[in-house]
């Protein structure tokens, strides 16, 4: 901290707070639908035409309530925009950029952001394809982090990733 | 006289239909989740921050911060509206002028209320209470003070706490040794009761 | 009803500065608000309403909207506080005087960023909690995927993102209260170390502290005051907060805001009418994208005026000729109310050597920054 | 006031806010008879972001509230923001802006862990306040004391607002914690902090509450019978709380009197015909009508002993059943309130009907460090 004149004071202090979010009710059968099927479950109001990934319980447009619209989707999009972060969440220099990046998955009107693994940046397009990398089954937890990422199609993993996801 | 409530099951989120006899009279919903289902089955996300913060202290508290590390309470008065206020502050919040006469109050003062709590922020019990006040401070004028606690009290039940603790009594700081004090509120480590009544300021 | 007509008259602002370690949150507004309450010709027992504008993980403290009376003199009065952007503050405002229940009207919105230790996690906890922050990236991604986007769909040059850099820096030295000003060049801001590719460090605003008080009015009260401006026009607009539901290219939140405030004003042709403008720059290349969003540009032409020169204070339209948030300091919702502040210096031709020539009508356009896709617009006319 | 509706008050929901938000408002809107395409602004109350636990939570929540690509505002004035939020929806609508408003409450309180206390905590000054270790009950208990001991009130007296909201709550049906229990119950629950027992504490909750509002002319489109909003009223004292008198809440009066004010309110015991003050707490219900000027400065607990604010009584008292009875999701739970007079105002509260032909009634909250006062006046004509 830097010095400062001996009459004004500072006082440190925290919001000592944690915090347990449930993943809703359209949450909840995503997360199971990757989980158990490596696939994403999205929902559709047919009156706007839309069809939301994350699904949602209903429009944002049309406020109809979309329970019982679920549809299924293969765990494909195009990246939609991308971006190569150098610093890490407390500001520090990454050795390597991670790539972040928002997919629109095929088939609907939404996406996931996310990051971008087995490639190089230099080789990131906007609109490529990619799908999405998925831990083994027995591994997944019903939550985002089993997606490890997305990838073009048939690419491998550069090098063995072996830090923890 | 009660509702009659339907539970049953739509699309695997419990709805409650009403009986057309109280309002809302559309299906409510809302599904609750069991501590086993909250906890374990649901797949939850859990989140610690580190929400740390540096906060600027300003004139008026870094002096009565400074004060306490002395063993003084500090009060400022109003030249406008003459009234003697803790803690301090560079304003006057009634009459919006600077309020930079500094009074040093007494370290007595009188218990305004308190209340005798057996509970944790997190609501774990506390064998022994903790005995929040707001404690006017002798010297101020009107009578106000601020938020502190009460000391030097025996026994843990309401009974033996109320036989010694009550609104109205005289209280006196009672203070950290010079050498541990810091500049901070709990450089007082509590108000504790006067054995002898005295007479108001 | 009272009469239609809302003005400003009186505005209080304590210089933004990185660090303000002898002031406290109160202190500091106690001045605006003095300030604010001096300029306007009134006492604070005269001000009927008070609205402060606040978030509470900005300050450290949870339901912050206890902590706001006292510094306005505002004890046992009506107080409200806006937990969104500052023109949402003035806009309160604005419908209370229009609904009659009140003449004269203080917002107020202090920043103390200088006391968050780690700014990021403060950032992370607006995403969404199950889809989005798990990742776990720097929160600044977002405006990385919108600036890649947003360059991608209009064809805009990195040059014209890093010229808003070195104009409103370059704006900031002659603006007294500044404190960010400085000469760089295009390659300077460009050299400058990558936070989330494309966007480099210096298009990023840095933090600073300070305090705004505005004092609103109705047209009764504002013929009693020394030098009224009049709010013509005023638009808030939020667009879905899902990062999946964004249209990442372009900020439709600023262009309908800037549509309900146009329609307000009358103003059918803004590139024409609009004489210059305060708008949010919090990354260089939002002050482009709402350039295109108020359509004070042609889409895919902010870029271009910006390396023309048009948008610098000499130019046909100034953007930001009191440095904006690049040059004066980024300060949360408080942002919104210093770009009003400068804004109605201007249209007051108070602005002394950042003065802009017939100044007397400008925008101002907020954004409630990343991952929000709130924003305001205000038009304010001489 | 054209419309109301509610999600399930629970202890914790699987929902998010924003799915309980999108419960609530659109059983509004379906309620009043209109889509979210007609609404021309929202305005969403919800309290501290650290229950949700997310940061500037109005703008997370508002696809839920029905916000998107609206003008959207969140205000905030603590607990006081569930009743505040039809004041900034009558502000809309007065201002001349907006024809048709919806209004939304939301509070998810279960995420904050290990107990949503853990959020305010932080609700004390950060230097001279939080280093005591403070926590919510002790501000509550330091009141109720100050208010017995400046009255001779006794703590049976408190307790009965206990027993009567918890029965009032067993015939509304989003009740999370409606119960019958004596005032000896209430008493023999466990001292949490004296004078204050567990069951003279509203519980925790998550839910959601939504109203729509209208102006004159869309209003009489919409419905035969709108309820008008007559009159509102806010006032934030300092806060220097140890400052003050916590004996009487002064700045619920001053809201008081801005809102009986402006709706032509004189007699405020006669003209008021049902009354939802806010009663997060027991004592508070008592604290609240005297600031309401409903009863006499400490005579409130008399009142409510000889049966006065019963639902069947000559004033009705919070017979939705209120915080201590259908729950306490912070701002869902004022906006609650204003449902529940919507309803009665109607004559369509069902089971909670009032007797007699109730023409006029008042909502309130509270909150912050016992400072805001929010009043609503809502009538008939």
């Amino acid at each position: 901290m830097a010095h400062r004149p001996e009459a004004a004071r500072t006082w440190y202090g925290t919001m000592p707070v944690q915090f347990r979010y449930t993943p809703g009710a359209a949450g909840l059968r995503f997360f199971q639908t990757l989980k158990q099927k490596g696939i994403l479950a999205a929902t559709r109001c047919e009156e706007c035409h839309r069809t939301y990934l994350p699904p949602r319980l209903y429009c944002e447009e049309c406020f109809a309530d979309l329970d019982g619209t679920w549809v299924e989707v293969p765990p494909r999009g195009r990246v939609h925009t991308f971006t190569l972060v150098h610093v890490d969440r407390d500001g520090r220099r990454l050795r390597e950029p991670e790539i972040a990046a928002f997919v629109r998955i095929d088939g609907t009107d939404g996406g996931l952001v996310t990051r971008l693994v087995n490639l190089r940046p230099a080789d990131v397009r906007i609109e490529m394809q990619v799908e999405a990398v998925l831990l083994p089954p027995r591994r997944r937890r019903a939550t985002l982090d089993d997606i490890v990422g997305f990838a073009p199609p048939g690419a491998l993993p550069a090098r063995r990733r072996r830090q923890k996801i | 006289m009660a509702a009659r409530v339907v539970h049953h099951k739509r699309h695997g989120a419990a709805t409650r239909v009403v009986a057309p006899d109280a309002p809302p009279r559309l299906p409510m919903r809302g599904k609750a989740l069991s501590d086993v289902e909250f906890q374990k089955t649901v797949p939850t996300v859990w989140w610690e921050p580190q929400l740390e913060y540096r906060w600027d202290a300003g004139a008026a508290i870094s002096r009565f911060l400074t004060g306490l590390k002395e063993g003084k309470i500090y009060g400022v008065r109003c030249r406008q509206c003459g009234r003697t206020v803790t803690p301090p502050r560079a304003f006057c919040e009634l009459d919006f002028k600077p309020m930079d006469e500094w009074v040093e109050l007494a370290d007595t003062g009188t218990i305004n209320t308190f209340s005798i709590c057996y509970i944790t922020w997190d609501m774990k019990p506390l064998r022994k209470p903790q005995i929040p006040a707001v404690v006017e401070i002798d010297g101020t004028v009107p009578r106000v003070g601020f938020l502190h606690l009460i000391g030097g009290v025996s026994g843990t039940s309401i009974a033996a706490v109320r036989r010694q603790v009550q609104v109205g009594m005289p209280v006196r700081a009672v203070w950290k040794p010079r050498d541990r004090r810091q500049g901070a509120i709990t450089d007082i480590i509590s108000f504790e009761p006067l054995k002898a009544k005295r007479r108001r300021t | 009803m009272m009469s239609d007509r809302v003005a400003i008259v009186g505005v209080g602002q304590t210089p933004p500065r990185a660090l303000s370690p002898e002031q406290s949150y109160r202190e500091m507004t106690f001045q605006a608000a003095t300030r604010a309450y001096t300029d306007a010709g009134v006492s604070h027992r005269d001000i009927d309403s008070f609205i402060s504008v606040a978030e509470d993980i900005h300050e450290g403290t949870s339901i912050t909207d206890e902590y706001t009376p006292d510094q306005l003199g505002a004890v046992l009065r009506p107080v409200q506080t806006i937990a969104g952007d500052g023109i949402q503050g003035l806009a309160t405002a604005f419908m209370l005087i229009r609904s009659g229940i009140a003449d004269l009207v203080a917002v107020e919105s202090h920043c103390k960023s200088s006391n968050i230790l780690r700014h990021n996690e403060v950032l992370e906890m607006a995403f969404d909690p199950v889809y989005e922050r798990p990742l776990r990236i720097n929160p600044h991604y977002v405006a990385g995927l919108e600036m890649q986007r947003f360059l991608h769909e209009t064809n805009t040059a990195e040059d014209a993102v890093a010229q808003v850099v070195v104009k409103n820096r370059r704006h900031a030295l002659s603006n007294a209260i500044a404190p960010f000003g400085a000469a760089f060049s295009i390659d300077d801001v460009l050299a400058s170390p990558p936070v989330a590719e494309p966007l480099r460090e210096l298009e990023v605003s840095p933090y600073a502290d300070g305090a705004v008080v505005i004092v609103v009015a109705s047209e009764e009260a504002a013929r009693r005051a020394p030098r009224p401006l009049w709010i013509r026009g005023i638009g808030w607009i939020s667009d879905s907060p899902w990062l999946a539901s964004r249209a990442w290219g372009q900020a439709t939140y600023a262009a309908l805001a800037a549509e309900m405030a146009y329609k307000m004003a009358g103003i059918s042709d803004p590139s024409n009418e609009i004489r210059f403008a305060e708008i949010d720059d919090t990354y260089a290349y939002k002050e482009l994208q709402h350039m295109e969003a108020a359509r004070l540009a042609p889409r895919g032409g902010a870029g271009r005026m910006t390396l023309s020169g048009e948008t610098a204070r000499s130019g046909s339209l100034p953007i930001n000729p009191s440095g904006g948030s690049l040059g004066m300091g980024y300060c949360f919702d408080t942002s919104a109310l210093y770009r009003t502040a400068e804004a109605a210096r201007q249209v007051r031709g108070e602005a002394g050597r950042h003065q802009v020539r017939g100044a007397t009508t400008g925008l101002v356009m907020s954004w409630r920054g990343v991952p929000t896709q709130t924003g305001g617009a205000l038009v304010l006319a001489a | 006031m054209v419309g109301a509706g509610m999600s399930l008050f629970v202890r914790r929901a699987l929902e998010t806010g924003k799915e309980l938000s999108y419960y609530a408002a659109a059983q509004a809107l379906e309620s009043a008879g209109v889509k979210r395409k007609d609404i021309e602004a929202v305005i969403m109350a919800t309290a501290p972001d650290a229950f949700d636990g997310v940061h500037m939570k109005g703008d997370w929540l508002l696809d839920g509230a029905g916000g998107v690509r609206k003008p959207y505002m969140r205000a905030y004035v603590g607990g006081g923001s569930g009743v505040f939020s039809i004041i900034s929806g009558w502000t809309l609508v007065a201002s001349g802006l907006f024809d048709l408003v919806l209004v939304v409450g939301e509070e998810k309180m279960s995420s904050c862990q290990p107990h949503p206390q853990g959020a305010f905590i932080t609700i004390f000054d950060h230097i001279i306040e939080r280093p005591l270790g403070p926590n919510l009950l002790w501000i509550f208990s330091l009141e109720q004391n100050r208010y017995m001991s400046t009255y001779g009130i006794r703590n049976d007296d408190i307790a009965l607002v206990s027993v009567k909201n918890k029965r009032n709550a067993l015939a509304h049906p989003a009740a999370q914690v409606a119960a019958s229990v004596t005032v000896k119950e209430v008493l023999a629950s466990e001292v949490v902090a004296w004078p204050v027992h567990r069951l003279m504490v509203s519980p925790v909750s998550d839910g959601a509450a939504a109203i729509v509002l209208a102006s004159e002319q869309v209003a009489r489109r919409l419905t035969d019978k709108p309820v008008w909003v007559q009159g509102v009223g806010w006032s934030l004292d300092t806060s220097y709380w140890g400052n003050r008198d916590l004996a009487y809440p002064r700045y619920v009066e001053k809201a008081a009197r801005m809102a009986y004010e402006m709706a032509g309110v004189t007699e405020p015991q006669k003209e008021i015909h049902v009354a939802e003050p806010y009663d997060p707490f027991a004592y508070k219900e008592l604290h609240h009508l005297e600031g309401l000027l409903l009863s006499e400065k400490g005579k409130a607990p008399e009142d409510l002993a000889q049966g006065r604010f019963e639902r069947s009584g000559p004033l009705p008292s919070c017979p939705s059943g209120g915080l201590m009875g259908v729950g306490n999701p912070i701002a869902a739970a004022g906006v609650m309130k204003l449902c529940e007079l919507f309803w009665q105002l109607r004559k369509e509260a069902g089971a909670r009907q009032v007797p007699g032909n109730p023409e006029r009634g008042v909502a309130q909250a509270w909150g912050d460090l016992m400072q805001i006062g929010t009043v609503a006046v809502l009538g008939t004509h």
